[in-house]
């Protein structure tokens, strides 16, 4: 029987995922999308523990979630158009002139 | 003991400046300079008119200190927010916002760089000085003591004259290490009143730990007098410096020279009273015992002052200097008179402060507007303005008259009085120091005679233009009092008269039972129940 | 309301018009017509209401009666222990006493006053407006500071008048302060002034101190009650109180003023250096007379102040070229008598001389400036001479001036003149307080200076008016009289000085006592002293027979025609002037000692004046060198330990702390690497980092 | 068949969850963005599926029609405006340090793991009612969201919304062509 804890376990590895992607890959679009995984991780495990402790107060919680997530691309397309206006690139790491 | 009627008054008058700085910084612009100087003026032109009630709401007959307001502030050790004034404070309130307001007046066209900082400094001036004079409580009272060294050090060190930096670090160190030893003091009488301290082998009275003055007061005739005596020459310093007297007064002469104008005004006319109200309010009262026997020495010095201070007047090249030094003769006026220990003495002495103020405040504003127009101040410069600026002749001539006391004007009744009181104590002081009226009016009609007679020579002051309308109103109130105080000073001696009365009677009361036998006292009082001095300053 | 109610009114009616001079007329420089309106009305009103209450106090309260008008409480000082040991109240009040002396000085001083004031429409015409109405504003002041002199009725309100009046007297002289002389004439005034003030003020403190009042009406009956008790106050008091005299009056060794006070206009010159403020100090004895009389040493210095000063100024006045100092030293030279008067106790005729010589002195004044005025503002005798055909009026009211004060019968100097030098004879005759000997070498002194009196005034009449001109062609077409409104008050004062002597015949020698005016009138103020023993006043009237009395009345009318004579003899005919000149060859010592005023402004510039000012520099130097030399000492000193302690802590103490400050800034080099906005390093370490602490967590929480 | 029929849930998971893992790791691999972003999407699709089987529908057809609707369409538009596919070699030290990037998040899942392992978490659907009820009364999953929602998280969700909102207006500045950045580009230009 499929429990909490395969959802978790899926959820897990889906987060494992997005943070690898987040840390590895240098186009900024490919960065942002890992980050969705992320969110989408920690939605299945809102999910499923929201169904397991019959609360749907999870469920609720996840819908903020996917609002934010909403915000955050929204945010982060912004900064993608404004790299590429500024340093006519997608790369991460162009990005690195804060000080040091 | 205390009258907590209007209490909020006080408080109200004493932070209005600081609430006007406050509001200043953070919503004028510093660039507008129309904006700052007329909330500046507003704000203590506001001050000015709510501090007038003090005068008509005091009630002579009424409680020691009046518009009272009492709350706990550091309860560990005792401190607490203590307000209150009697009739002497009310008068030098009164005088303080009456030269803050002329002040900020007078420095429209004087200042112009830096304007917003300049005005923020003075409005918290402003409130140092008016918390001096309003706190009861002696930690409240040295807090407000320091506050007002730092916009003091400021206007010197910012907007004065070429040696600012010379003249407002001493000024500051000189006055800090007289308010430093007048904290040793402090903290003395402190430990004297509560648990004593036994590193200096002080045994204390074992009352709860308290700085309230009005109860100090109460236990003043217990204090030992070795006690009595280093804390009165800790206060004396302190309080010397400030006045200053002689030896003391070398900082005066640069802090006026070098301050802008208004800052000299204020200077001279209100913080210098700084140190003559500590002396009346704390070492008479407080150290009745060391005062009689203080009494020969400050007295001499006090009339070396008025010679010395005269005499170094007449030397001086310099208007500022010489109005400084002149400050240094009148103050030993003011010392005397007090040191004399008569009421005639020590009213003339308190009514002295006012008129110093007024007439020295008043100098200092004319030679500031000569200073303004030619930006010179040696008066070697000068010669047959009377010509050119016959209203400025005249405005100082009254005011040079008020300053060499000339019956109807200010000086003299306070003159006066002094002298009085002085031949009262011995007819050898009045001797001496009634030769500084003579001296007096020696310098002040040389500086006249150097400055306004004569032919107009220097090219340079051909076309100096006359006073302009707001150069007349900020001195037309002085004069207004010099004449007010010269003609009918009974409002102002009536105020005054029961603070005299009950600092005299403080101190002859130790006259008379000179040297009780101390260690019975301590003995009896150590079985007082502890909460009577908490009970005390209720009243 | 009876007008003497209204005394108080006197001195504020001029003080009215010289605050609307001063503030209203010579700011917006109304025109002259508006300013000497104002002005005439200010002295005038008070001329008509001070007459008016004199007139109504005799009729109504008598001259015995003292009518105080007190207006409200001044100077409450608290109560101070007084000499017996009492508590006395100091309070007080801004009050005006109308009795016989003040009465005389109000009478006499509002009349001259406005007499000068039409005088000065004329003679300051020439001014601006703005000059024109602050020279009336402070004619108006002096007005006003002078009758609250008179009328004050304590020592304090006295002396506020003692000020006021050195003050206008001051701020007169300097008038053309544009003339650095004038202006400096006036300081010296002001200054001397002051120094005499010192004195009236400690006495002030020295009379509350022994009477524990000031008021007159008060401590001169308790002193004349008990004039034993009092006697050694009274010295004190006494002597004090002529140091206040002696500034005020002009007399030696204060008397140096008075002749470089003739910097100012002529007028002022007449009402306050001749008639008016001069004869304060006389004023101010004769209104202490009880304590005066209560003090043998006290009387005898006032004596031989006022003889020496009489005799010394006359000597001074016999050469001086300048016709206005002549007159100068004339009044000090008077003023003198006055004293030499009042310190015989001969306290009537002081006063009385007082208002006479205000009489023939203003007349003489302004008859000098009329002459002035004619000769385009030239003072050297010298360069006149002929003027009695050109200005006629002037010369007769002069002449009839210089007789009244040269002593010569029926003009009004001859009865008070010859009433002291008689009183000064008596007092020797009668060896008051046993000092009879030098009341004899005193009155000598009068008689001689009454020669050199007629001397040197019949001088100065015979250079001025007599002769031939001597100023030049062009100077001689400019000659003229004066206008009316400076004529009419010559001629005014010129009548006063040949009757205004007349109210004081000495109707003793026509055995008609009643005859005497001004001793009926001023008998109230010498108050009768309790014990017969401490009085001066009780001078024996049988110590001069009658016949004794007229022979001195002789002899002084004799001394002053030898004086004229020698007068005569010497300024006119075809000799003038020539002889003066031998005689000054003859003795060239005595003769530059008299011209330079016996160098006396000198040694006081020599000792006194630079010794002031180069004591007051070696002071300054001190102050900047060793007091205010110790502070700066103090804080080089503790600059300089702070230098090393500041090596020693740069080393050592703060060694350490920029030890591990160095640490940190070469970690944070490193470090700063990672900090460069690369977002996935961040990430990065923020995985390590969570997985580090979720290790940990499990290590600690397994175990 | 029966034990597809008995164990079509867990079969169906299983499918479901190896389909988003693929997917997934497509999302991270892919060089091409447009590839990667069409993996998204496909990852998006099963985890609404996933959401379904959890009995919420709501959520479901929430993340259907925001991420799958808006948030890829979104993403599509910017890749298509930025028009880079390739974005060259690295100028940094990253590449080396992928593989311990790739250590990292492995050592943080394992680590999570255990965590999630120790934990009891016993297998059940006790909740199944609960989905679609409240207080008590059954009514729709929809409504009960939403009755939540409204009622009880009525404050976070305003707030949620000012976010929303703050977010909206940062993209737009970020956006704009002139203002904001325009100083920078100056700066960074030489």
């Amino acid at each position: 029987m499929i429990g909490a804890t395969h959802y978790v376990a899926l959820s897990l590895i889906l987060l494992c995922i997005g943070l690898v992607g987040v840390m590895v890959r240098r186009n900024f679009i490919t960065v942002l999308m890992s980050l969705e995984l992320m969110f989408n991780a920690v939605n299945i495990n809102l999910i499923a523990f929201s169904f397991r402790l019959g609360d749907l107060t999870g469920q609720v919680l996840a819908i903020f979630v996917i609002t934010i997530a909403a915000a955050e691309a929204a945010i982060g397309l912004g900064l993608i158009i404004a790299l590429v206006r500024l340093k006519d690139t997608v790369a991460l790491e162009e990005a690195d002139e804060m000080g040091g | 003991m205390m009258d907590f009627q209007y209490g909020w008054l006080l408080n109200l008058i004493c932070y209005l400046p600081l609430a006007g700085a406050l509001l200043m910084m953070a919503f004028i612009n510093k660039e507008n300079s129309a904006a700052l100087k007329t909330w500046a003026t507003l704000v203590v032109g506001v001050d000015f008119v709510v501090s007038i009630p003090l005068w008509f709401l005091y009630k002579p007959d009424g409680a020691e200190f009046q518009f009272a307001t009492q709350m706990k502030w550091i309860p560990s050790v005792g401190v607490q927010y203590l307000f209150g004034v009697d009739g002497f404070a009310v008068l030098l309130i009164l005088l303080t916002t009456l030269l803050g307001f002329i002040a900020v007046y007078c420095s429209y066209t004087a200042i112009t760089e830096r304007q917003k900082e300049y005005y923020v400094f003075l409005l918290l001036l402003q409130t140092g000085m008016l918390g001096v004079f309003c706190s009861l409580d002696f930690i409240l009272f040295y807090v407000f003591w320091e506050v007002m060294l730092v916009p003091m050090y400021f206007l010197i060190g910012v907007w004065g004259g070429p040696r600012r930096l010379y003249a407002a670090i001493k000024f500051f160190l000189y006055t800090l290490v007289g308010s430093v030893l007048m904290l040793v003091g402090i903290l003395t009488l402190y430990f004297f009143n509560s648990t004593g301290l036994a590193a200096i082998g002080l045994e204390g009275l074992g009352h709860v730990a308290t700085f309230s003055i009005p109860h100090l007061y109460t236990i003043a005739p217990q204090i030992l007098p070795e006690v009595q005596f280093w804390v009165f020459l800790a206060f004396f310093v302190g309080f010397a410096i400030k006045v200053p007297m002689f030896p003391f007064h070398t900082w005066l002469p640069d802090a006026h020279v070098e301050a802008p104008t208004a800052g000299s005004v204020i200077l001279a006319a209100v913080l210098l009273k700084m140190g003559t109200y500590g002396f009346i309010r704390f070492s008479l009262p407080l150290l009745p015992d060391a005062t009689l026997k203080a009494v020969g020495w400050i007295g001499v010095l006090a009339i070396v002052a008025i010679v010395y201070g005269a005499l170094v007047a007449m030397a001086q090249k310099d208007m500022k200097k010489l109005v400084a030094y002149s400050s240094v003769s009148h103050m030993g006026f003011v010392m005397l008179g007090m040191f004399a220990l008569n009421e005639a003495g020590l009213r003339g002495s308190i009514l002295q402060m006012l008129n110093h103020g007024v007439s020295t405040g008043a100098l200092f504003l004319l030679v500031g507007i000569v200073y303004e127009r030619r930006h010179n101040r040696m008066i070697a410069e000068y010669g047959g303005l009377a010509k050119v600026m016959p209203l400025y002749a005249t405005f100082f001539m009254i005011i040079t008259m008020s300053s060499i006391g000339l019956p109807t004007l200010n000086g003299f009744i306070g003159e006066f009085l002094i002298l009085i009181g002085a031949y009262n104590h011995s007819w050898v002081w009045a001797l001496f120091a009634a030769s500084g009226i003579v001296l007096g009016a020696g310098y002040m009609l040389w500086l006249y005679q150097r400055v306004f007679f004569g032919e107009l020579s220097n090219e340079k002051n051909k076309e100096l233009p006359d006073l302009n309308r707001r150069e007349q109103w900020t001195l037309i109130p002085l004069v207004v009092v010099a004449f007010w105080i010269g003609l009918y000073p009974k409002p102002f001696l009536e105020r005054m008269a029961p603070t005299v009365d009950r600092v005299l009677q403080r101190v002859e009361a130790a006259r008379h039972d000179q040297g009780p036998s101390a260690g019975d006292h301590v003995a009896e009082l150590a079985h007082a129940p502890a909460g009577e001095a908490a009970g005390e300053n209720g009243e | 309301m009876k007008l003497y109610d209204l005394i108080w009114l006197i001195p504020i009616l001029p003080l009215i018009g010289a605050i609307f001079n001063g503030l209203v007329s010579n700011r917006l420089g109304l025109s002259k017509s508006v300013t000497n309106t104002v002005a005439l009305l200010g002295s005038g009103l008070a001329w008509l209401l001070g007459w008016g209450a004199i007139v109504q106090w005799v009729l109504d309260l008598g001259i015995h009666h003292t009518h105080i008008v007190r207006l409200f409480s001044w100077i409450q000082g608290g109560s101070l222990r007084i000499l017996d040991g009492s508590l006395a109240d100091i309070d007080i009040s801004a009050s005006f006493q109308l009795d016989a002396v003040s009465a005389l000085m109000v009478f006499f001083v509002t009349f001259v006053g406005f007499l000068i004031h039409v005088y000065s429409i004329g003679y300051m015409h020439d001014e601006s407006d703005r000059a024109y109405a602050r020279y009336f504003s402070y004619l108006n002041l002096f007005m006003f500071s002078m009758l609250v002199l008179v009328l004050g009725s304590n020592l304090a309100v006295l002396f506020v008048g003692w000020e006021g009046v050195g003050l206008c007297s001051y701020l007169l002289i300097g008038f053309y302060f544009e003339k650095d002389w004038c202006a400096a004439a006036g300081m010296k005034a002001f200054i001397v002034n002051r120094i005499g003030d010192w004195g009236f003020l400690l006495a002030i403190f020295a009379t509350f101190m022994v009477f524990g009042t000031l008021e007159f009406t008060e401590f001169f009956p308790a002193a004349a009650a008990h004039p034993e008790h009092f006697a050694s106050a009274a010295t004190v008091i006494g002597l004090l109180l002529f140091v206040g005299a002696i500034g005020k009056s002009a007399q030696i060794p204060l008397y140096v003023w008075l002749p470089d006070a003739m910097a100012g206009p002529t007028p002022v010159s007449a009402l306050i250096h001749a008639a008016t403020m001069v004869t304060a100090g006389v004023y101010m004895v004769v209104r202490c007379n009880v304590i005066y009389r209560l003090s043998p040493t006290a009387m005898l210095v006032v004596a031989i102040v006022g003889g020496l000063t009489a005799i010394f100024a006359a000597t001074i006045g016999l050469v001086q070229n300048d016709i206005k100092k002549v007159l100068a030293y004339s009044t000090v030279s008077q003023l003198g008598y006055m004293f030499l008067g009042a310190g015989v106790g001969a306290f009537v005729a002081a006063i009385f001389h007082v208002l006479t010589h205000a009489y023939f002195k203003a007349c003489l004044f302004l008859g000098s400036g009329s002459v002035i005025h004619a000769c385009g503002g030239e003072q050297d005798i010298r360069k006149m001479g002929g003027l009695k055909k050109y200005m006629p009026t002037t010369y007769w009211t002069f002449l009839v001036a210089t007789l009244a004060i040269s002593g010569i019968p029926i003009f009004a100097g001859f009865f008070s003149k010859d009433e002291i030098l008689f009183k000064a004879f008596e007092a020797g005759a009668s060896d008051l307080n046993h000092f009879g000997s030098a009341y004899y070498v005193l009155w000598i002194l009068g008689m001689v200076g009454a020669v050199m009196t007629a001397f040197y005034m019949f001088r100065l009449v015979f250079m001025t008016f007599h002769g031939e001109f001597r100023g030049g062609e062009e100077a001689e077409h400019h000659l003229h009289e004066s206008p009316w409104t400076m004529t009419m008050p010559l001629v005014v004062l010129g009548v006063l000085s040949v009757f205004g002597g007349l109210v004081g015949i000495p109707g003793k020698l026509f055995h008609h006592p009643e005859w005497n005016l001004v001793d009926w009138f001023l008998e109230p103020i010498l108050l009768p002293i309790g014990h017969a023993a401490g009085g001066g006043h009780d001078v024996s009237h049988h110590a001069v027979s009658l016949g004794m009395e007229w022979g001195l009345v002789f002899l002084s009318v004799g001394v002053a025609t030898f004086g004229i004579w020698l007068a005569h003899r010497f300024y006119m005919g075809a000799e003038a002037l020539v002889r003066p000149q031998r005689l000054a060859e003859r003795f060239p010592l005595a003769y530059k000692l008299v011209l330079n005023k016996y160098w006396m402004d000198e040694i006081y510039d020599a000792t006194v004046i630079s010794g002031m000012v180069n004591g007051s520099r070696v002071l300054w130097e001190f102050d900047a060198r060793v007091v205010d030399g110790a502070v700066n000492g103090t804080a080089l000193t503790t600059v300089g330990s702070s230098f090393m302690s500041g090596i020693f802590d740069l080393r050592v103490v703060d060694g350490a702390v920029n030890l591990i400050a160095t640490c940190y800034d070469v970690a944070s080099r490193w470090f700063r690497k990672l900090q460069v906005g690369f977002a996935q390093g961040y990430a990065m370490v923020m995985v390590f980092g969570a997985a580090i602490l979720l290790a940990v967590y499990y290590l600690f929480k397994l175990n | 068949m029966d034990f597809l029929v008995d164990n079509f849930g867990s079969i169906l998971f299983y499918v479901v969850a190896g389909i988003t893992v693929a997917t997934a790791i497509g999302v991270v691999a892919f060089r091409n963005p447009v590839h990667a972003a069409i993996s998204l999407l496909v990852t998006f699709l099963m985890v609404a599926v996933l959401f379904i089987m959890s009995h919420a529908e709501f959520l479901a057809a929430v993340q259907v029609l925001v991420y799958a609707g808006g948030i890829m369409v979104l993403y599509l538009f910017v890749i298509m405006l930025v028009r880079i596919a390739d974005i060259g070699p690295g100028k940094v030290f990253l590449s080396g340090l992928a593989p311990l990037a790739v250590l990292g998040g492995v050592v943080l899942g394992c680590l999570i793991a255990i965590g999630i392992l120790l934990g009891s978490m016993a297998a059940g659907d006790g909740g199944a009612a609960a989905m679609t009820a409240i207080n008590g009364e059954a009514i729709g999953n929809t409504e009960a969201v939403g009755w939540l929602l409204y009622m009880k998280y009525l404050v976070p969700f305003e707030i949620v919304s000012v976010v929303l909102l703050v977010a909206m207006i940062g993209a737009i500045v970020f956006g704009r062509r002139d203002a904001g950045l325009a100083g920078a580009v100056e700066e960074v230009e030489p």
